[in-house]
C-alpha cells in the first residue's frame, strides 16, 4: 500500500466509486420500472478501474468514454443531477435530453463524450492530447474503452500515432473480459497490454483492478510521463461486470455462476474500506459516506424527476453552431 | 403456411440456407449466443434450433468486434468458395466498414472484370425510434444506394424478410439487408416452404387508383394503415413498398403513378439525397405528363436522432403526417 | 485582382488562414513535401512559400497513412482548442474514415446537447476522368450529404476556391471540400484580399429564362459552354453553381426553376441518391405548378468507373449530353 | 546460401525477377511516351522481395497485393501479355482493361487483385485464408502491403483474426522505407515486425530484402507453418524501390542522394547472378535468360498493340453477375 496517499484522498476516492456504484445501483432499478429509456450499461464491480484512472488525472485532464459511461463522468467529478436528468431525458440532462445514457458528455469536468459506437471515441482523446501539445497545453488525455474495443484497428491508428508525436494520452483498456457475450479469450489475439510495445510505447497491465491504488498507480505513471513529454501509454486493468451487459439484457451460459460469485466477492469497495479501516477509518465514518452518497443520489433523482422534458423544437437545435438547418 | 414474426422468418430463412448449403456460413459479434434472436430457437444455447449445436462453430462464427476486418474477410470469403451472412447487428456499425463495403465488396467484380463473384448477405438492423440516441438510430441504406455494385433488401413483412434472405443468399452478387427493428416482432403467414422472392421486385400492397404512395421498410404499416383511412374517406390509394432498393422496381412505381398521377414517398431515412429523393426524381423524369400535383417526399428531418422521447417521437414520419399529405396531395381537405 | 488557378487559390486560403490564427494547422498524407501543390509555392522545398519553411511542423503535419485515426484526431482537435484542414488527398480514400465522419464529426456537438463545437475542415480531390480506375475516382459526396451535421463545399471558380475555404475554416462546423481536379488548373481573376464566400448561397454562372441548369463541381464549366451554345440558338439558360452543398441554397434553385418552368441537373457522382435526384425532388415539390417539362438529370451512371479511357470516356455528363437535354426539355429540335 | 535450394528453382527466381524488371522498365518507357494512361508504380529494386515470397508459395496459393502491384502477379507467374494489354486499357487485358495497372488480378495464378486503397487488400487476403480454413482446403494466403500500410488499422483487425482463428495467412510487409515522399520512421511508432508479438504471431524481420533467399527462407518458414495448421505470421522486409513512388512524379528532396546511390549498388538481380556464378552458371546462361525474357517482354508489348480496345458497352458488363444495372 502506497503510504504517500493521504487517507483524505483514499476516501475520497472511496467516495467516487461509491457514487458510481449508488447511482447506477438506482439507475438500473429505475430501467426495471420503466423511468429510464434505451439502454443502460453499469460500471458496477469495475468502479476502481474507473476511479483509481480518474484520480490519476488533474481536474482539467480530458477524457472520453464509450457505452459504459456512468463511471467515467462521475469519477471525473461531475455533479449527480444532470446526469441523471440525462438518462430520463430530461432538459436539465447534462446533453439537454439530447445524449442519454450513452452519450454523457461533461465538458465542465474534461469528459469530452462517451461513444455508443465501440472505439470510436479513441481518436478523439488522441486529438485533444494533440491539441494540447501544439497549443502548449499541460493536460493529458484519457480513453476509456473495453477488451472489445480492442481489437478495433482505430485503436492502433491512434496508438502509432501518440507514439510517434509522443501525445499525452493515456490509453485505458477496460478489461472486464467479455464483450457482450464474447470471452476476450477467444476473439483476442495475444495479450492486449502487450500490443503497446510494437507502437513503441509503454504498455502494462493491472492485474488487481479490483484495487483502486494499484490502477491508481499504473495510471499515475502513465500520466506524469505523459505531462513530462515522453508521450503515451497503454494500461490495460483486469476487471469484471457484476450486471449484466446491459440492464434488463438476459443471455445464458456465456459465465459461468462460480466465476461470477468469485469475482462478486472482490468488491473494489469493500477493498478499499478495508484499507481505510487500516489507517483508522472508522466504520461510522464509512457509513457516514455511504449515506451522504445516497442522499446526493436522491437529490439527483429528485432533480431529475422535477425537471421539464426538452421542448419538442430542441431537438432540432445544436446541429451546427449557426443553426442554418432546414426542414 | 405458418404464422411467423418477421424475426422468426429471418431466422428460418437463415436455416434453411446453412441446411441446404454447406458453403453458407453466419458471421458477426455474439451471433454464438444468439443475442438478437437470428441464430437459434430461444435465447438459451440449450434450447431446440440453437444454430450452435446445429452447424458448429465453424459455420457459426463469433467474431470480435472489428467491423472493418470482419467485412473484409467475409469478402475473401466469399471470393474464394464461401457464401457467409455477416450479422452485423446495428446499421449503425456499418461505417465502421465503409471501406471494405465501398472499395471491396462493391468493386471488385467490376475492376477484375468478372474473375470474381461475390456471394455475402451483410444483414443490419435499424433501431431508430427506440430511445438508442444517435449511435444507434441510423438509417443509412441511401448512402449504399449510391453505391454501384451492392444490392439492397429492406423487407417489411415476414413472408418478405423469409423470401428475400433466401435469394440474397442465393445471389452470387453481394447483398446488403435492411430490417427496422419496429417490424421484428411483426407477425404474418408464411409458407412453409423454401421459397424465394426475387430482388428487384416491388410488392402492391393496396391497390388503388388515386394516388401512389411509395412506402420503405418500417414506414410500410404507417404506409397501409393511412391507405386504409383514406380508403375509408373514398380516396383509393396504391401502396407500393419496392423491397429492394437495388435494384429497385421501377416499373412498378412508374406505373403506378402513370395511373394514379400522384406520388407520395414515405421513409425513415434522413430527407437530402434519401430514397425517396430518388423516387421523386425518377418519376419527375419518366411520367410527368401523367403528374397532377407536387410530388411530397415524408421522411426523417435533417437532424441527427435525439435521446429524450419527448424529443425523439417527432422525427419520423406518422401515420397521421402520411394521412394529412395523401390528403393534401388529392385535394381533400384536412380531416 | 490576381489570375490565379483553383489549386493556387486553395493553396492562397490556406495560407492566409494560416497567418490569421494560430490555430488553424495542416495535417495529411505528404503535405510537407508539398505532393499535391496546396502546402507550398512551388514543388521544390527550396521554393519561397513552402508551408513548412513558413509554419513548421508544429502546423504543417505529415500523418501516416491512416484515415480513420487523423480524422478522429482532427475531430478531438478541433473539439479542444485547434482549427485543422485535414488533406484527405484523394476522395476516394474518406470511406476508410467513415465511422469518425458520421459517428463523431457529425453527431458530437448536437449529441453533447451544443458543448462541443468542431472547427475542422476536410479536403478531397475528385480525380475523376483521369484514367485513375475503379479506386480512384470516386464522387462519393452525396453520401455525406445524407449525414445531418456536415458542412460541403463544392467550389468550381478560383474565386470561390478560395472564397469557400477561407469562409469553410472560419466556420464553427465541420466542413467537408470536394474539389474536382479536373477544375485545378482553371484559371480565373481572384480578389488579393482576404474575402469569404458565404457557405449556402449559389452562384447564378449565366442569366437566362428558359431553363434552369443547376450544375455541380466539374460539371460548371460544361453547362456554361452548353449554355453559351444554346445562346447562339435563341434558348437561354440560366445556369446556377450550388457552390455549397449543405447548406444548399434552396431560394436560388426554386426562384430560378419558377420563372423558367424547366430544370436540368447535371453532376458528375452517380445517380441513384445522388445530389441530382435531390434538387429534382425539391423542385418536384415546392414548384410543382411553375414545371412544363420534366426534370432531366445528368449524371454518371450506377456504375462503377472503368480504367480503359475507352471506357472512361463515357461516364460522365458531357457537353454535347448537356446541350442535347436543354434542346429536349426546351422543345427545340436536336440539332 | 541454401544449398538444398536446386540451381534450377535458382534460375527460375532470377527469371521471374527479370520478367518484373524488364516488364516494368518497358512500363515505365510507355509511360514517358504517353502510351499508358494513369498511374503506375514499379517495383524495380524490390524484386527479390516479391519473387522471394512468391516462389515460397505453390502455385494454386492465394494472394492480394497493392498498388505497386505488376510484380506481384509476375511473380507468381502470370502472363506478361495480358498484364500489358491491361496497362494501356485494351480488351484482351487480364481483367478485360477495367483494372488498369493499379488493379491487376489474376486469379488463374492466385491472384486474388492489387489494391489502389492503401490497406485495404489486407483483409481479402485472411478472407480467402478463412475460406480454405473451412472448406478444408491446404493453400495458403499472402497479403502483400507496404510500410505506410502498416498504419492502417485494418491490419491489425485481420491480425488479430487470423490470429485467433489460426488462419493461413502470412502478412507481408514491403518495407521500401517510404510511404510516398514520408520517411517510415517519421511517422511509424516502433519496429512493424515487432507488432506482430502483441497479436500473438510470429514476426520476423528480413534485413537484407535484396537477396531473395533471404526473403524465401522467411516466407517458406511463415507457410509451411500456416499449411500446417499452425497460423499466420507478419514478414517485413527491408527493400528500396529504385525509381519514383509512381512514373513521372517529381518529389524533390525526401531520399537523399547518397542513399539512393547506396541502394542502387544493392540491385537484388546482381546478388542472385553472383550467387549463380558460384554454382558454375555461366555468363552466356545468364545473359541468355535475360533475353529471352526481353523477347517476352517484347511480345507482351506487341500482344497488347495488337489488341483491340474494349466496346464501350464493356463498361457496363460486370458490375453484377446479372447484369440487372440500368441506366
Ligand atoms: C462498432 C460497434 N460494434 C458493435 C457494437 C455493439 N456492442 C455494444 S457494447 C459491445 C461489447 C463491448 O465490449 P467491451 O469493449 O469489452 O466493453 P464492455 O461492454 O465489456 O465494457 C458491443 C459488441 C457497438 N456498439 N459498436
Ligand atoms: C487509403 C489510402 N490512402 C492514401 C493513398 C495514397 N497513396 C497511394 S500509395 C501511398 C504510399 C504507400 O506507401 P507504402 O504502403 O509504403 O507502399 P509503397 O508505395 O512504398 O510501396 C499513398 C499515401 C491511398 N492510395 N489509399
Ligand atoms: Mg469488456
Ligand atoms: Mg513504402
Amino acid at each position: 500500500m502506497r503510504t504517500d496517499i493521504s487517507t483524505s484522498t483514499l476516501l475520497e476516492m472511496q467516495r467516487r466509486m461509491t457514487r458510481i456504484r449508488r447511482f447506477e445501483e438506482r439507475a438500473a432499478k429505475m430501467v426495471k420500472r420503466g423511468l429510464i429509456p434505451g439502454a443502460v450499461h453499469t460500471s458496477i464491480g469495475q468502479e476502481a478501474q474507473v476511479v483509481g484512472a480518474c484520480m490519476a488525472l488533474d481536474d482539467d485532464d480530458y477524457m472520453t468514454g464509450n457505452h459504459r459511461s456512468h463511471g467515467h463522468p462521475i469519477g471525473k467529478g461531475s455533479s449527480l443531477g444532470p446526469l441523471m436528468a440525462e438518462l430520463v431525458g430530461k432538459a436539465t440532462g447534462v446533453c439537454r435530453g439530447k445524449g442519454g445514457s450513452l452519450h454523457l458528455a461533461d465538458f465542465s469536468v474534461g469528459s469530452l463524450g462517451e461513444s455508443g459506437i465501440v472505439g470510436s471515441s479513441i481518436p478523439i482523446a488522441a486529438g485533444s492530447a494533440f491539441a494540447s501539445k501544439i497549443l502548449g497545453r499541460p493536460r493529458v488525455s484519457l480513453a476509456f474503452f473495453g477488451d472489445g474495443a480492442a481489437n478495433q484497428g482505430v485503436l492502433y491508428e491512434a496508438m502509432n500515432m501518440a507514439g510517434v508525436w509522443k501525445l499525452p494520452v493515456i490509453f485505458l483498456c477496460e478489461n472486464n473480459q467479455y464483450a457482450l457475450s464474447t470471452p476476450a479469450h477467444t476473439v483476442t489475439s495475444g495479450d492486449i497490454f502487450e500490443r503497446a510495445a510494437g507502437f513503441g510505447i509503454p504498455g502494462v497491465r493491472v492485474d488487481d483492478g479490483q484495487d483502486v491504488l494499484a490502477v491508481y498507480d499504473a495510471v499515475k505513471t502513465a500520466a506524469d510521463r505523459a505531462r513530462s513529454g515522453e508521450g503515451p501509454s497503454l494500461v490495460e486493468v483486469m476487471t469484471y461486470r457484476f450486471n449484466e451487459h446491459s440492464e434488463g439484457l438476459r443471455i445464458d451460459n456465456y459465465r459461468d455462476k462460480e466465476q461470477v460469485g468469485e469475482w462478486l466477492r472482490r468488491d473494489p469497495l469493500d477493498y478499499l474500506a478495508a484499507r481505510l479501516r487500516d489507517r483508522g477509518v472508522t466504520d461510522e465514518h464509512l457509513k457516514a459516506l455511504d449515506a451522504e452518497v445516497m442522499d446526493e443520489v436522491d437529490r439527483a433523482v429528485e432533480f431529475a424527476n422535477e425537471s421539464p422534458y426538452p421542448e419538442p423544437s430542441v431537438a432540432f437545435e445544436d446541429l451546427y453552431t449557426d443553426e442554418v438547418t432546414a426542414v | 403456411m405458418s404464422v411467423m414474426s418477421y424475426l422468426g422468418a429471418i431466422g428460418a430463412a437463415q436455416r434453411e440456407a446453412m441446411e441446404a448449403d454447406e458453403r453458407v456460413v453466419i458471421m458477426g459479434e455474439d451471433v454464438e449466443a444468439n443475442v438478437y434472436g437470428t441464430t437459434g430457437g430461444g435465447k438459451s444455447r440449450s434450447s431446440e434450433g440453437d444454430f450452435l449445436q446445429l452447424f458448429g462453430r465453424n459455420r457459426i462464427r463469433n467474431t470480435p468486434i472489428s467491423e472493418e476486418g470482419i467485412v473484409g474477410i467475409a469478402a475473401g470469403a466469399a471470393m474464394t468458395g464461401l457464401r457467409p451472412i455477416v450479422d452485423l447487428s446495428y446499421s449503425s456499425f456499418l461505417y465502421m466498414a465503409m471501406d471494405q463495403f465501398v472499395n471491396q465488396v462493391a468493386k471488385n467484380r467490376y475492376m477484375f472484370g468478372g474473375q470474381a463473384s461475390m456471394p455475402v448477405v451483410f444483414r443490419s438492423a435499424m433501431f431508430y425510434g427506440l430511445n438508442t440516441g444517435a449511435h444507434h438510430s441510423d438509417r443509412p441504406y441511401p448512402m449504399f444506394m449510391n453505391v454501384p455494385g451492392l444490392k439492397i433488401i429492406a423487407p417489411a413483412s415476414p413472408e418478405d424478410a423469409k423470401g428475400l434472405l433466401r435469394a440474397a443468399i442465393d445471389s452470387d452478387d453481394p447483398v446488403l439487408a435492411f430490417e427496422a427493428v419496429k417490424l421484428w416482432g411483426l407477425k404474418g403467414e408464411v409458407s412453409d416452404e423454401a421459397f424465394r422472392i426475387p430482388l428487384g421486385v416491388a410488392r402492391t400492397a393496396r391497390k388503388g387508383t388515386d394516388v401512389t404512395l411509395v412506402a420503405i421498410s418500417g414506414s410500410v404499416p404507417d404506409a397501409c394503415a393511412a391507405a386504409d383511412r383514406l380508403a375509408e374517406e373514398g380516396v383509393s390509394v396504391e401502396v407500393i413498398d419496392p423491397r429492394t432498393l437495388v435494384p429497385l422496381d421501377t416499373t412498378a412505381i412508374l406505373t403506378s403513378v402513370a395511373k394514379t398521377g400522384r406520388l407520395v414517398v414515405v421513409e425513415p431515412a434522413h430527407r437530402t439525397c434519401g430514397a425517396a429523393a430518388e423516387i421523386s426524381a425518377l418519376v419527375a423524369e419518366e411520367v410527368f405528363d401523367a403528374l397532377k400535383a407536387p410530388i411530397v417526399r415524408l421522411t426523417a428531418p435533417d437532424m441527427q436522432i435525439p435521446f429524450s422521447p419527448s424529443l425523439e417521437q417527432q422525427m419520423y414520419p406518422t401515420r397521421d403526417g402520411i394521412t394529412a399529405a395523401l390528403r393534401r396531395v388529392t385535394g381533400l381537405k384536412p380531416a
